[in-house]
């Protein structure tokens, strides 16, 4: 089947943040996300997992796939929403089906 | 003295606080006991409804007075002006930086509704009535001491963002929410909407209670574990020196307003108890450079079991002997 | 008329809809208050088992009849029917296109089991005897409905897809499975059955409804928001004018079966009502054209509120009214 | 024989097994029917502190005596004595090769806390007391036979992994620590603690059984499902001829001890019952080449609805028989 | 250590439709798979969150693993179920350890 | 921006196996990893859904992004965890911001 280029942007983050994150990503032009639940980790910032939060807190993946022209917008948008905080930012390179989406 | 010490004993060996023993018992020993995250969700969104509709139905019995509009008054002069004090007293017995210190100071002025429900339950046990309006005042104390903590910040020429919609944020969150929406709820439908529904709140909170502290004795615990020896003496110290001096102001504030005995423990309760969830949220967006584990820590691993275990019966017995009851 | 409108207050004024004004309020203002999926999962597993229950003891009690065949049958023949006289009425009040209109015409002639509940409770607290085998009528009119819209496209020529598996899915479906079974071990343990565990299903029960409202209210809250201005007015309409069409066909269905005052109005409300779980979920398999968006604002966003509020009261005085009991 | 048949036919009638009925039955039905996994962790922490604290209250009103300390004992030889028994029926029983064999035995040494607690509710039902102590006897009873399983592969040169931290996990997995922590909190706490929550731990306490076993019916009916024809009759049938020689062997000590009727039929319950979470999370750590399907159908699928529904009576009135109460 | 080059197909859909794509997936000759919670997301058909569901409904990611030679018989079969629906469908290259399972 | 680059790795591992496997991974030098809920899947081993799990069973995905260089100690130390069990191994090509941090 006809594949196109794309890049597959993947953000972890704190909770909180999240909506501060997806606003920035539709403002840069982002046409769609998903979000995944994550259950723990560990960082430069210590290990926590799910169980022992309360209230809101926990992290979760924000999961991007863009047009390869947009990465530069998407990543700056990004990176102003993430920069103070935990989290990180990985890129790859990905193929999609249907380009007229993204 | 003696009393006290009964009181206290009492205290600790009720069920609701060894659930919480065991609930930090398992989490120092490594057990891999958890309650999933969206029980603990659940619990805590029956607790607030119980308590938010229970103090409604108080209120829709015994009607509006000025005590109520002046405890509110309280509520939000304790909940600004708390942080301001214990920002001061970080800066003398700990070697906090300035955002850490505001940061933590936020968490003082604002309140922990399970501390109050467990304070609430207390009182019931002993059969010392409240005003059933003290939940709305919790609910009035939640949010204003983040202002206070960004402004301590915003004048040391610190970085808080008051980002746009973070007010409204704050103010709407989940707790504060569904708390003023159960008060009024039992307002509105008073001793009538209460019996239709007191089998599902009032008979089996107990058990929740027990239950959800489990919940929390789990992750105090396993926040204590994981940060063993990073805090300073003086740190910790903070967090039990502050909800003491925190339960004197309001033991005055309380007396000042002519609170009943009930009414003035629980207002010591809510000036001497540190918020864990919705502050945190707010500092994680509003000021991201404070470390989370510093003031989780401090909130969750120190005050709230101090209060639980000791602070509680010591407010008691403090107001029952200033006010001579 | 005055009596409606006090019907009306009372109900309003009640803990379980002012718990879904909460929730809808909260979602409206933007609130972060959530109740955890698996929370609301587990409320209606409980309120399923519950209903069902009850419904199989009072079979028990009351033994099988005429009118209890005469009621399924006419339970589906309403669900068969109702989709008919719907897509008519979409196609002359709103701008839908078929595709549409069958989707949303299936969902009518389906039922919301949290509406019949509400209807139950309210009957109840007004000392309304019911029979108690409409849960097995509502259990049967789920899914009708959705084979009647199929076929509504398919004679349209348009793509509705019968997947091979499709028919198993909707009439197995978890709801369908736990109100019959429920119902089938009420039936069979009888009252004793009910004495054992009728402290889990019966004290608490409208507690919980109340709690899964508020949810419902958040989730119809953050539809109606996230929908604003795009339906016109005449679908908007639809969403109201349909159920009380409904409702008269259902109380005509139900006297000439000759169920009783609370039978009729349980049989006018099951018609009256719109689902929004399993009728949406066979939609995306079946009929993935159709805009979810669509059928979810009008069944759950507009209908459900209507009757929960307005509705229900409404069908019981008219019911009162033409049986003149 | 009369009698038993009648005890039987009562216990298959009950909510509870009915419930779990209609769990194996919409799962064999492919239904959607799912409990979110969330809900069912939390039902089973409720049930194990029920279960934890009632039996510590009956402690503290009955004080502790020499047949604790046997009990305690006995459980613990009957956990390390009866996998090497399962182990031996099954190489003789079934093909099964070594490492899956002592996987499988390792179950059947260990117990099951929900079949306890049934017994327990059915006991109850006919008002026969029992030792409250024997809810500890059940937790001593969890882990030992993981050991033995392990030493049985060790012996035969296979390369079981007693990995470090293993054992401080088996010993301190969540459903032991919740037991005995309840427990304990029971036992300290007394009548007065039970008389706090009582509402909440002992009322609804049925109802949420069915619901769990609801749960347990649907998870055991989908693994019968996809297992369907892969064990061989052989190692089906060890999975209700080993509940059988276990409940003797646990009469006899029951009896050697001299625990009361009720105590001995928990006995021989525990004897009987097979682990199915505490032990397959252990043999998916260290004995990583045992096949989970295996010991996971033989024990949820097999042993557990028997002992539910035949296993019980049986074993009640075998014990009324031969101790002639 | 040793490494084969694979395909990580990475398929977004609706929750009610995720046994039918695993069916069709299977079908197809996939070995294995692996379904991921979704908690929400964005795309053409608007914005939603896990939260506002009740029922079925919501989102999955379905992951699959595959040994590149079988990358267009998988793609048409889980073409024809996401065809008609909501969702997202993305190819990354990847590395597996022992290629035997793919 | 500035991006760098990096490996991604993503293991689906059973549960009870979660700790070993990152305590693995750090004591192989790894400075972070995420771990996300799986909700089924199928493989050699058959297929399962989280639905029907009971006590701590079920299965994780742990993701790991670290520097190139480092993917091979990362393999070897995951492997010896992952070998005798059931689940997969995968790696991708990425890129990271802020590389000071991997
Ligand atoms: N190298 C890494 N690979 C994958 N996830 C990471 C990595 N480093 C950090 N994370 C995730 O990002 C969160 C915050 O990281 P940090 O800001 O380094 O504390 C962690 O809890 C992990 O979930
Ligand atoms: N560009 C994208 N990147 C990542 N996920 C997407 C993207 N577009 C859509 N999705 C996901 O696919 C779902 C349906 O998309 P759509 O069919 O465009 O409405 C969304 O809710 C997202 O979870
Ligand atoms: N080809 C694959 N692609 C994605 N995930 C897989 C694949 N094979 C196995 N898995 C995952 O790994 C788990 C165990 O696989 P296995 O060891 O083959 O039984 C499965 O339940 C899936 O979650
Ligand atoms: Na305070
Ligand atoms: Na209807
Ligand atoms: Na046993």
């Amino acid at each position: 089947m006809e594949t196109h280029d794309a890049k597959r942007v993947e953000i972890v983050i704190e909770a909180p943040l999240e909506s501060r994150l997806t606003d920035a990503l539709t403002k840069s032009g982002v046409t769609g996300f998903t979000v995944l639940p994550v259950l723990g980790g560990s960082g430069r910032s210590g290990q926590w997992t799910r169980e022992g939060q309360i209230g809101r807190a926990g992290m979760v993946m924000v999961i991007c796939l863009i047009k390869p022209d947009r990465l530069d917008t998407l990543l700056e948008a990004a990176f102003t929403v993430v920069k103070k905080h935990i989290g990180v930012v990985s890129i790859t390179d990905a193929k999609v089906l249907r380009a007229e989406r993204f | 003295m003696n009393e006290i010490l009964s009181l206290a004993g009492a205290n600790l060996l009720s069920p609701i606080i060894l659930s919480f023993a065991l609930g930090v018992a398992a989490a120092l020993a490594r057990s891999d006991l958890a309650v999933p995250e969206a029980v603990a969700k659940g619990m805590s969104i029956y607790l607030l409804f119980a308590i938010g509709f229970k103090g409604g139905v108080a209120v829709s019995a015994h009607g509006i007075d000025t005590t109520l509009i002046l405890s509110l008054i309280a509520g939000l002069v304790l909940s600004f002006g708390l942080p301001l004090i214990a920002f001061g007293l970080l800066r003398l017995m700990s070697g906090l930086n300035k955002t850490d210190a505001a940061a933590v100071a936020a968490h003082y002025g604002s309140i922990s509704i399970v501390t109050f429900v467990a304070g609430t339950s207390i009182l019931e046990s002993r059969m010392i009535d409240s005003e059933g309006y003290l939940v709305a005042v919790a609910a009035v104390m939640e949010a204003p001491a983040i202002l206070s903590a960004l402004w301590l910040i915003a004048r040391s020429g610190g970085g808080a963002r008051m980002e746009p919609g973070l007010m409204r944020e704050i103010l709407l969150n989940g707790s504060i929410v569904l708390l003023v929406g159960a008060f009024a709820i039992g307002a509105i439908t008073g001793e009538k909407g209460l019996a239709e529904i007191s089998s599902f709140i009032v008979s089996p909170f107990k058990g929740v209670l027990c239950l959800f502290l489990l919940d929390m004795g789990l992750i105090a615990g396993r926040g204590l574990r994981s940060m063993r020896g990073e805090l300073g003496l003086g740190t910790i110290a903070f967090a039990v020196v502050m909800p003491l001096l925190g339960s004197i102001i309001g033991m005055g504030a309380g007396m000042l307003i002519g609170l009943s005995l009930g009414g003035i423990v629980l207002m010591m309760i809510l000036s001497a108890s540190a918020s864990y969830i919705a502050v945190p949220a707010a500092m994680r967006v509003a000021l991201p450079e404070a470390n989370p584990s510093i003031y989780l820590t401090l909130s969750l691993g120190v005050t709230f079991p101090f209060n639980l275990t000791l602070g509680i019966p010591l407010y008691l017995a403090t107001a029952q002997f200033v006010t001579g009851v």
